[in-house]
């Protein structure tokens, strides 16, 4: 491909047989399968990928991994489009598009470059000291400038067309990282007899020996053991997956770009939950940048990216380079470049490496100079010349490429995550992971080893002892050997600049040695305080990169040594992870699991408006009722009370209560008695809380001796169930009673209205539905089809009603019968909105009444526990404040002002009193009352029935309404319940 | 994501419970009239940083109600028991 | 990979709930498998299978007796010895089968198939999406899953577009999912 | 104390920022002091401050175990509102709302107090008549409040979930306009700065380990730096307040909690204010650093461990696509936990200890960053007077004994569920 001008003919990891096209910043370019976004840039010459976060600096390729400060760039379009990628971990595709990011008008010339002018004043935290005036609000005015400058990628805002999935996963030995010492971690853990996940976030195996040259024995090491690996039938291999967290109880969470991206149906990406029993850490180390003026321009490259980058992806990155390290690994990728073409000069820090490495460098003809170091840079869109000092002269050399090596610190980021602060480590002047516990390991140089010979046998002595901490212990053959002779020299740190020029240490985030000096100066001095006032390391890189550097300059500044200064805190993810993946499938109609009556498909083919309440679908009201909810629920009430209406209750929480003591047990649960309730015979009850405050209520019906059938509130059928549990299991185990949820196993309907009775004979022929046969709080059981039928009558409306249970199965058979025996009466169905109503006009309590901070005696159910005791929350209900005289209380209004209405949340004041503060009550529930011909509405109001007679202000401050209304009993039609009885 | 091991069913994820809060408090009798019992009962907790005595109810798998002790500070679980098996 | 043998019928499920009270334990395991004529699974989560019907420990003291097709059988608990109730309308059942069954309740359910508990014969109660559900391990590559009825349509439609990257166009889950309320309605 | 503004920042920038001082002095304990506050977060900085701003008591300590701001001032998700419904909260919370307004200038430091004004969605006709009670509550309260129906909160948030597959379709909001947020960090930093600025002594890296008695009453401190005297001592520990609390022999009805946050990695301007959802545990904001900053649901069983698990970090992550569906492909950057004093009201508590000498404030649940000033203003009172500032009268250790409970959730006593 003409375009790729630094591409080597041969060589490296790519499929030169699969060509692809991409596009970044408009310009069409070309790759290959097996290229990162930021190979494939630079085998075209693209140097220039960004502009930085604060000052638009220009910004190129730094490293070759996830450690990326710069390359940043914004993939995909419209709804697929994603910011913020790390372009060196950016896996190409045929026809891929990207942008760079943060720049206008374009990459090359980007106005806000201005700000470098400004940056004598952006210096870190310069925004608490100024944009406070002239008013008060002034900073709305600024922050407005301050947030569009802020921000790198720019997200879309349509909802996301591709799809995640969660999975879960079990091993007994999880591998994060598939270098050397993982890659044996993971086959000597195998080979005992563990079952093996090996989970790597480069879509190749292999670490840092895919930087060693393709015809290396390293290569060859590394096509043996992935065949080997292949061979074992207990490993699970995991490729482009990051491990981004560790959790407790050994569980990892991953995160996989699926190799065809969302293709063909397939999910995106997908999260995996690894459950593992042990896992080994052998997730390596990352290189350090060098801290000298003007160490941020594009051409500027960590030492081992280049390598990478010459021998995994056969890119020259340079043409002319300068590598300036402080160790022995600087010089590898010398004489890669060298005998790869190009022009290089190192410079090394120390007085004298290796000798070895001198030797080997005159032979490649490479000018190796010792006691030197880096001091500054030319140029200003790519890199021109380094500065070089040592030994007292000062020396520049023109070049296109700088390597950098400052040594390498330890990936401690996911051991530290569950809180095992890292440790420094002298020999290696760096930090390695705190003492791990039980069932966790560590291998490589993730444990501060740099030979790839010690990562090998590492890895191999940690995975048998992982599989052996699992019990497995089949014996395992020694790993086959490599040997790179890698030398690890004594470390050698070389002084950040404070000098003049912008040193930066963060490059993502903008953050100079002069920051870091400021943040001293001013006492941020903790590194907590340093990370939190200059936002040193809070990027997208989390300062993969930067954080050593920055706290070995402010331990030079403190004059304190690093492990007295400490690092911040490692957190989750230890990549940026898509929020879609770690949904899965639970988004749109999936978030919550839909919760269906079994009568459901009936009230949706005939016209019920649905409604969501709590997980379940209800009817909310029928069309054929009205045009909207106002005047269907009326209609609805109207029926009930005039005829009858059909109500799918089926949502009640019902309860089978079964037992020698089921009677006591109820009777301690109840507030109100229920010892000698007769069998045959419901009975309302209302559970507390135990601290007094009203739980729940519902019916129990006593079906024998022995046994009980309880209903709760659709709301709280789930709490209710498990606190009788509870009190069983932990409370009163020596009572013999067993409890279960049968919520599911009935339909249930309620027939309401005068002309119940009569619909029920026609719809059960063969049952006598007598007043005699089934008085109120009565009960009939028989079957209907071979399914159970029990038929309560219980009121909810204050008409006549029945509530007829029935086997799920049958659920929407004896509906429709109850519709057709109905029809000739006027049966109609009703939905929650007229149900709720209904028990409004009875004075019946419901959620809005039992809010969890009202009383029986609030609700006026005092009485029913009138000189009970011993039942839970019976004692603290008896506390002082719950008897306060001004204690907000049940009433009943009635709106008497003309063409007005109440509305729930109104407030309640006296007519001549000022309306502020918080008022006397509030009203909790309203209707209109087709029966009264007005509104009418329950209420909480200070001291309650005392008030009865008084009229009242009900203040809506938001619909800028007051209504008077008149305070009166909350029963508001058949005060006697004659409708209910007869 | 703690892993509970429950008696019954084996190790889950914690999700798979509900939690009940501090087992080591004292509930009075049913038929205990004190305030003052009932008050530390319902109220008063040690919220110790350590080890600690908690309810959690397998909702998903059996439907025990189990004491599970955990270290508050690391989420380390020592030890299971069903809850009637506890006292 | 696509492949057909991948089915998800929906049928009701018989089951009879037994429990002891926490002295009669004995007593009353002594008398169930007397009655039953069958030993009784000693653990939770085990199973015993007696003619068309599955006798799974589901808690210490509380059996369930799961029926293969629609069977009746009887047995009667003393409420001295403890309780007994039918619970056949409540749950219904979702046969999965086929190599890719695993495939697919590794998207539903945080259970590790290669564990004691949950070895073929084995009856795992867990969470599906917040539901709790009972997975029946009846065969090496074959489960039943036991859902609650309400949640069922909800469920099914979860397995079936999981499922569907595994199923021909013909298969029989992906076109299962929108008459999955009728299956549920009339089983 | 140099003061900051737009000149001495442009003098200071020509001397290349060298001769900035400290933004507060580091401080080793003296003997004694007349008042010692244990806790350098958000709710100790500002009662020393107040103490001295308000009351003249300036030989004062504030005493930290770690770095200052470091507790939950320093992780919070930093949403200030004042839209509570009950009377004591709706006064106090107003109360605070009135000193975030003026923070910046009195402490003359810029804590980007940010009034973008916040929404919480509605989910049902029943869910907005709730949200009326607040709002009408609100305005007779002399708070801004608003009550928007869906079309409103489509113009406002056009990029929430109005789509036909909404799980819980959108029926409308309750909106604050004053709400909002601030820069927590600054907050805490504004506070000491100030504090030490009238002669407060901010002591860091130094952890509480006892108390000193005199009798039945508490005349100082155990620290790791050694014995510190103080005529009063102050507690304001947050999420250790039980720990810390026994060392002095108080019962307290509290129990520690994690709640977790998160951040996404910096973007533009796309989320103009705080958008909360009335369907389930999830609310959001973006920082003037350009990450989203979210938040849902407490873990759900006591922790003193500063991190969350898996299973919550996914329950927040589905809510947040249920509500703004293109969250799905943001990626999140960061997050982490905060270990909170939950009540069993969720009100906190603010008031002289049984114990003589001994002040107490905490209980601060998920709700505390917003209370900073007021809390601070109020416990600097009761402190100085040894009697509970009128505006936190209710906030009582005994409240629970008497039955007054403040209990805007109605959830009852199960901290983890509140
Ligand atoms: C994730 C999260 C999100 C939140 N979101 C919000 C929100 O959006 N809005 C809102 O209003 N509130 C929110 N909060 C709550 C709020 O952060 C807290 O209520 C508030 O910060 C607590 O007050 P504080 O700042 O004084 O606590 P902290 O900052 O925790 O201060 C307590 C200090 O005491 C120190 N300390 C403890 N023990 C000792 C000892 N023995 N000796 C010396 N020092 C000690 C601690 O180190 C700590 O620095 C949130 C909290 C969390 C965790
Ligand atoms: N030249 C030097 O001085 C020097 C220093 C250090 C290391 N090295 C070289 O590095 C190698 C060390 O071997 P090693 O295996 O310890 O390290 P490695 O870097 O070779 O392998 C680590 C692997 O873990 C993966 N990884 C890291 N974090 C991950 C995560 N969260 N999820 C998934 N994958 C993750 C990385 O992608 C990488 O493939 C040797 O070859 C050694 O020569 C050289
Ligand atoms: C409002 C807010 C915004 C934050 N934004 C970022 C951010 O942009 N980048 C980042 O790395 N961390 C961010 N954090 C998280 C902090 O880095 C840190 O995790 C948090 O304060 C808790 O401290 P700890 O992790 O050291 O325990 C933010 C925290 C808060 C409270
Ligand atoms: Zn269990």
């Amino acid at each position: 491909m003409s375009s790729q001008v630094r591409r080597l003919a041969s060589g490296g990891r790519i499929d030169r047989s699969q060509p692809f096209e991409f596009k970044f910043d408009g310009r069409s370019l070309a790759g290959y399968r097996g290229d990162t976004l930021a190979s494939a840039l630079l085998a075209n010459g693209v140097t220039l990928t960004g502009r930085s976060f604060k000052y638009h600096r220009p910004r190129g390729i730094f490293s070759a991994g996830p450690e990326e400060p710069n390359a940043l760039v914004t993939a995909g379009m419209g709804s697929r489009r994603e910011p913020n990628l790390a372009a060196t971990t950016l896996e190409l595709s045929d026809g891929l598009v990207a942008e760079s990011q943060n720049r206008w008008p374009s990459l090359a010339f980007d106005l806000q470059g201005v700000n470098s002018l400004f940056a004598p004043f952006l210096t870190a935290g310069f925004y608490y000291k100024t944009f406070m005036g002239p008013t008060r609000r002034a900073w709305m005015f600024y922050e407005h400038f301050i947030r569009k400058a802020a921000g790198l990628g720019k997200a879309g805002i349509e909802p996301d067309p591709d799809h995640y999935e969660v999975r879960h996963a079990f091993a007994d030995v999880a591998v994060v990282g598939a270098g050397p010492a993982g890659l044996s971690a993971a086959c000597a853990a195998a080979k005992a007899g563990a079952r093996v996940t090996l989970i790597e976030q480069d879509f190749l195996l292999g670490g840092q020996l895919l930087g060693e040259r393709p015809e290396s024995a390293a290569a060859a090491w590394l096509r043996e053991i992935e065949a080997e690996l292949q061979g074992l039938g207990n490993v699970t291999t995991m490729t482009r997956t990051a491990a981004f967290g560790v959790y407790d109880g050994n569980v990892l969470g991953l995160v996989e770009r699926c190799a065809d991206q969302g293709a063909n149906g397939g999910a995106r990406q997908a999260l995996t939950i690894l459950r593992s029993r042990a896992i080994v850490f052998a997730a390596g180390a990352i290189e350090r940048p060098l801290v000298f003026p003007n160490n941020d321009r594009p051409g500027v490259m960590l030492a081992s990216a280049a390598r990478t980058y010459l021998n995994r992806f056969a890119v020259l990155p340079g043409r002319k380079v300068v590598v300036a390290t402080t160790n022995d690994g600087g010089w590898r990728t010398a004489f890669d470049l060298a005998a790869a073409g190009a022009e290089v000069e190192v410079a090394d820090l120390r007085a004298e490496p290796a000798p070895g490495l001198q030797a080997e460098a005159a032979r490649l003809g490479i000018a190796g100079r010792t006691g030197t170091q880096i001091a500054g840079l030319k140029g200003g869109h790519a890199v021109k010349a380094a500065r070089l000092t040592g030994s007292g002269k000062e020396t520049e050399i023109a070049c296109d490429l700088v390597c950098v090596s400052g040594g390498w610190s330890p990936t401690v980021h996911l051991t530290s995550q569950l809180g095992v602060k890292p440790v420094y480590r002298d020999a290696i002047d760096g930090f390695v992971p705190g003492k791990l516990p039980a069932g966790q390991f560590g291998a490589g140089s993730m444990m501060g080893g740099s030979a790839t010979k010690d990562a090998i046998e590492q890895g191999h002595r940690a995975g048998i002892e992982a599989a052996s901490y699992c019990g497995k212990s089949v014996a395992v053959p020694a790993p086959a050997p490599l040997d790179l002779g890698e030398t690890a020299a004594a470390p050698f740190r070389q002084p950040s600049s404070f000098g003049r020029g912008k040193a930066f240490v963060d490059f993502q985030m903008d953050v100079t040695t002069a920051d870091i000096a400021l943040a001293h100066r001013e006492g941020y001095e903790s590194v907590e305080h340093l990370k939190r006032y200059t936002t040193l390391g809070m990027g997208s890189d989390q300062g993969k990169t930067s954080n050593f550097a920055a706290l070995s300059a402010m331990g030079a500044l403190r004059n304190a040594t690093i492990p007295a200064t400490g690092t911040t805190t490692f957190r989750p993810p230890y990549t940026p992870v898509a929020i879609g993946a770690l949904a899965g499938r639970a988004v749109g109609h999936h978030f919550k699991p839909v919760r269906r009556t079994p009568i459901n498909d009936w009230h949706v083919a005939n016209g019920a408006e649905m409604l969501e309440v709590g997980l379940w679908m209800r009817p909310f009201y029928y069309r054929a009722s009205g045009r909207d909810v106002s005047e269907a629920y009326v209609a609805e009430m109207r029926t009930v009370r005039t005829t009858a209406g059909l109500m799918d209750i089926s949502t009640l929480g019902k309860i089978d209560v079964q037992g020698p003591d089921a009677a006591i047990f109820l009777d301690r649960v109840y507030a109100n008695g229920f010892a000698k309730q007769p069998v045959g015979r419901a009975r309302y009850g209302v559970m507390l809380r135990d601290d007094g405050i009203v739980f729940d209520d519902g019916t129990t019906t006593r079906l024998a001796e022995h046994r009980f059938f309880m209903t709760t509130s659709t709301a709280k059928a789930a709490d209710v169930m498990s606190r009788l549990e509870f009190l069983l299991d932990t409370v009163w185990p020596d009572l013999r009673v067993a409890v279960t949820s049968v919520t599911d196993e009935w339909a249930a309907m309620s027939v309401a209205g005068p002309r119940s009775r009569e619909i029920l004979a026609a719809a059960f022929p063969d049952l006598d539905v007598s007043n005699d046969a089934l008085p109120h709080m009565g009960l009939s059981e028989s079957e209907f089809d071979g399914r159970a039928l029990r038929i309560i009558r219980l009121s909810y409306s204050g008409e006549r009603a029945y509530e007829v249970y029935v086997g799920a199965s049958a659920g929407e058979a004896v509906w429709r019968r109850l519709v057709e025996a109905g029809a000739p009466f006027g049966l109609k169905p009703y939905g929650v909105e007229a149900l709720g109503a209904l028990r409004v006009e009875r004075g019946h309590v419901a959620g809005p009444e039992i809010d969890g901070r009202t009383t029986l005696n609030d609700l006026g159910l005092g009485r029913m526990v009138a000189k009970r005791s011993g039942y839970v929350g019976e004692v603290l209900s008896r506390r002082p404040a719950f008897e306060a005289p001004d204690r907000q209380r049940l009433v009943g209004l009635e709106c008497i002002e003309e063409g007005k209405r109440l509305r729930g949340g109104a407030i309640l004041f006296q007519p001549d009193e000022k309306m502020e503060g918080h008022g006397r009550g509030r009203v909790t529930s309203i209707t209109f009352s087709p029966e009264l011909g007005r509104y009418v509405g329950l209420a909480l109001l200070a001291g309650g029935a005392a008030s009865e007679g008084n009229e009242i202000i009900a203040v809506h401050p938001i619909k800028a309404e007051t209504v008077r209304a008149r305070v009166v009993s909350p029963v508001f039609l058949d005060p006697k319940g004659e409708r209910l009885l007869g | 994501m703690l892993r509970i091991e429950c008696p019954c069913c084996g190790p889950r994820d914690h999700d798979e419970f509900r939690y009940g809060g501090d087992a080591s408090v004292v509930r009075p009798a049913h038929d205990d009239p004190d305030p003052e019992a009932w008050y530390r009962y319902v109220y008063v907790r040690k919220n110790p940083a350590g080890p600690h005595r908690e309810f959690w109810q397998h909702v998903m798998g059996c439907r025990q109600w189990l004491v599970v002790e955990r270290d508050t500070r690391n989420h380390a679980i020592s030890s299971v028991v069903l809850a009637r098996r506890s006292a | 990979m696509a492949d057909t043998h991948c089915y998800l019928p929906i049928e009701p499920c018989t089951i009879l709930q037994v429990e002891a009270w926490d002295k009669t334990l004995p007593a009353f395991e002594a008398e169930l498998s007397r009655q039953l004529g069958a030993k009784l699974p000693a653990a939770v989560g085990e199973t015993e299978s007696l003619g068309g019907w599955a006798i799974i420990r589901v808690a210490p003291r509380r059996f369930w007796l799961v029926a293969n097709e629609k069977a009746r059988l009887s047995c009667s608990i003393e409420p001295e010895l403890g309780s007994q109730l039918w619970l056949s309308e409540g749950r219904l059942r979702l046969r999965l089968s086929g190599p890719h069954t695993f495939d697919i309740l590794r998207a539903c359910v945080a259970i590790d198939w290669q564990a004691e508990e949950a070895k073929p014969g084995r009856a795992v109660q867990t969470s599906f999406h917040h539901v709790p559900v009972v997975v029946m391990r009846t065969a090496e590559d074959a489960c039943d899953l036991l859902v609650p009825r309400s949640f069922a349509q909800s469920l099914g439609e979860w397995v079936a577009e999981v499922a569907a990257p595994f199923v021909t166009g013909q298969g029989l889950i992906v076109g299962a999912a929108p008459h999955l309320p009728a299956g549920i309605l009339s089983p | 104390m140099a003061r900051y503004s737009a000149f001495t920042l442009f003098r200071n920038a020509l001397s290349g920022h060298k001769n900035w001082p400290r933004a507060w002095r580091a401080a080793e304990p003296k003997p004694s002091y007349d008042v010692v506050i244990i806790g350098g977060g958000g709710h100790g900085l500002a009662t020393a401050f107040y103490l001295a701003e308000n009351h003249g008591i300036r030989n004062v300590a504030v005493i930290e175990k770690g770095y200052i701001g470091g507790g939950n001032v320093g992780r919070n998700t930093t949403v200030i509102r004042s839209n509570y419904l009950l009377d004591g909260n709706t006064q106090f919370y107003e109360f605070s709302m009135k000193l975030w307004e003026g923070m910046t200038q009195a402490l003359n430091f810029n804590v980007m107090f940010s009034q973008r004004g916040q929404l919480v969605t509605a989910h049902s006709a029943d869910q907005l008549d709730v949200f009326a009670h607040r709002a009408n509550i609100m305005r007779l309260n002399g708070i801004d409040a608003d009550i928007l129906d869906r079309e409103d909160v489509r113009r406002l948030t056009p990029y929430l979930d109005f789509s036909e597959t909404a799980r819980f379709p959108i029926h409308g909001a309750i909106f604050q306009g004053r709400a909002g947020t601030a820069r927590h960090d600054a907050v805490a930093w504004g506070y000491a700065r100030a504090a030490d600025g009238h002669g407060v002594a901010i002591i860091q890296n130094c952890e509480v380990t006892g108390f000193i008695r005199d009798g039945e009453r508490i005349v100082g401190v155990e620290t790791t730096k050694g014995r510190i005297g103080a005529g009063k001592t102050g507690m304001a520990v947050a999420g250790h307040t039980s720990v810390l609390g026994s060392k002095a022999g108080l019962e307290l009805p509290i129990e520690s909690h994690v709640l977790q946050a998160f951040v996404t990695e910096p973007l533009k301007p796309l989320v103009d204010h705080v958008v909360a959802y009335g369907a389930d545990h999830f609310y959001v904001s973006q920082s003037d650093k350009g990450g989203l900053v979210f938040g849902g649901n407490l873990d759900g069983y006591n922790s003193y461990a500063q991190r969350g698990n898996l299973g919550v970090v996914r329950e927040v992550a589905e809510a947040a696509i249920a509500l703004m569906p293109s969250m799905s492909r943001l990626r999140i950057l960061r997050h982490w936990g905060g270990v909170m004093d939950m009540t069993p009201d969720a009100s906190p508590i603010i008031c002289p200890t049984p114990i003589e000498g001994l002040y107490l404030n905490g209980g601060w649940c998920y709700g505390g960053f917003k209370a900073t000033p007021a809390s601070g203003w109020c416990f600097a009172h009761t402190i100085a007077t040894g009697k509970p500032h009128p505006l936190v009268a209710r906030y009582g250790l005994d409240r629970f004994r008497a039955g007054s409970m403040i209990d805007e959730a109605g959830a009852g006593p199960f901290a983890w569920l509140q």
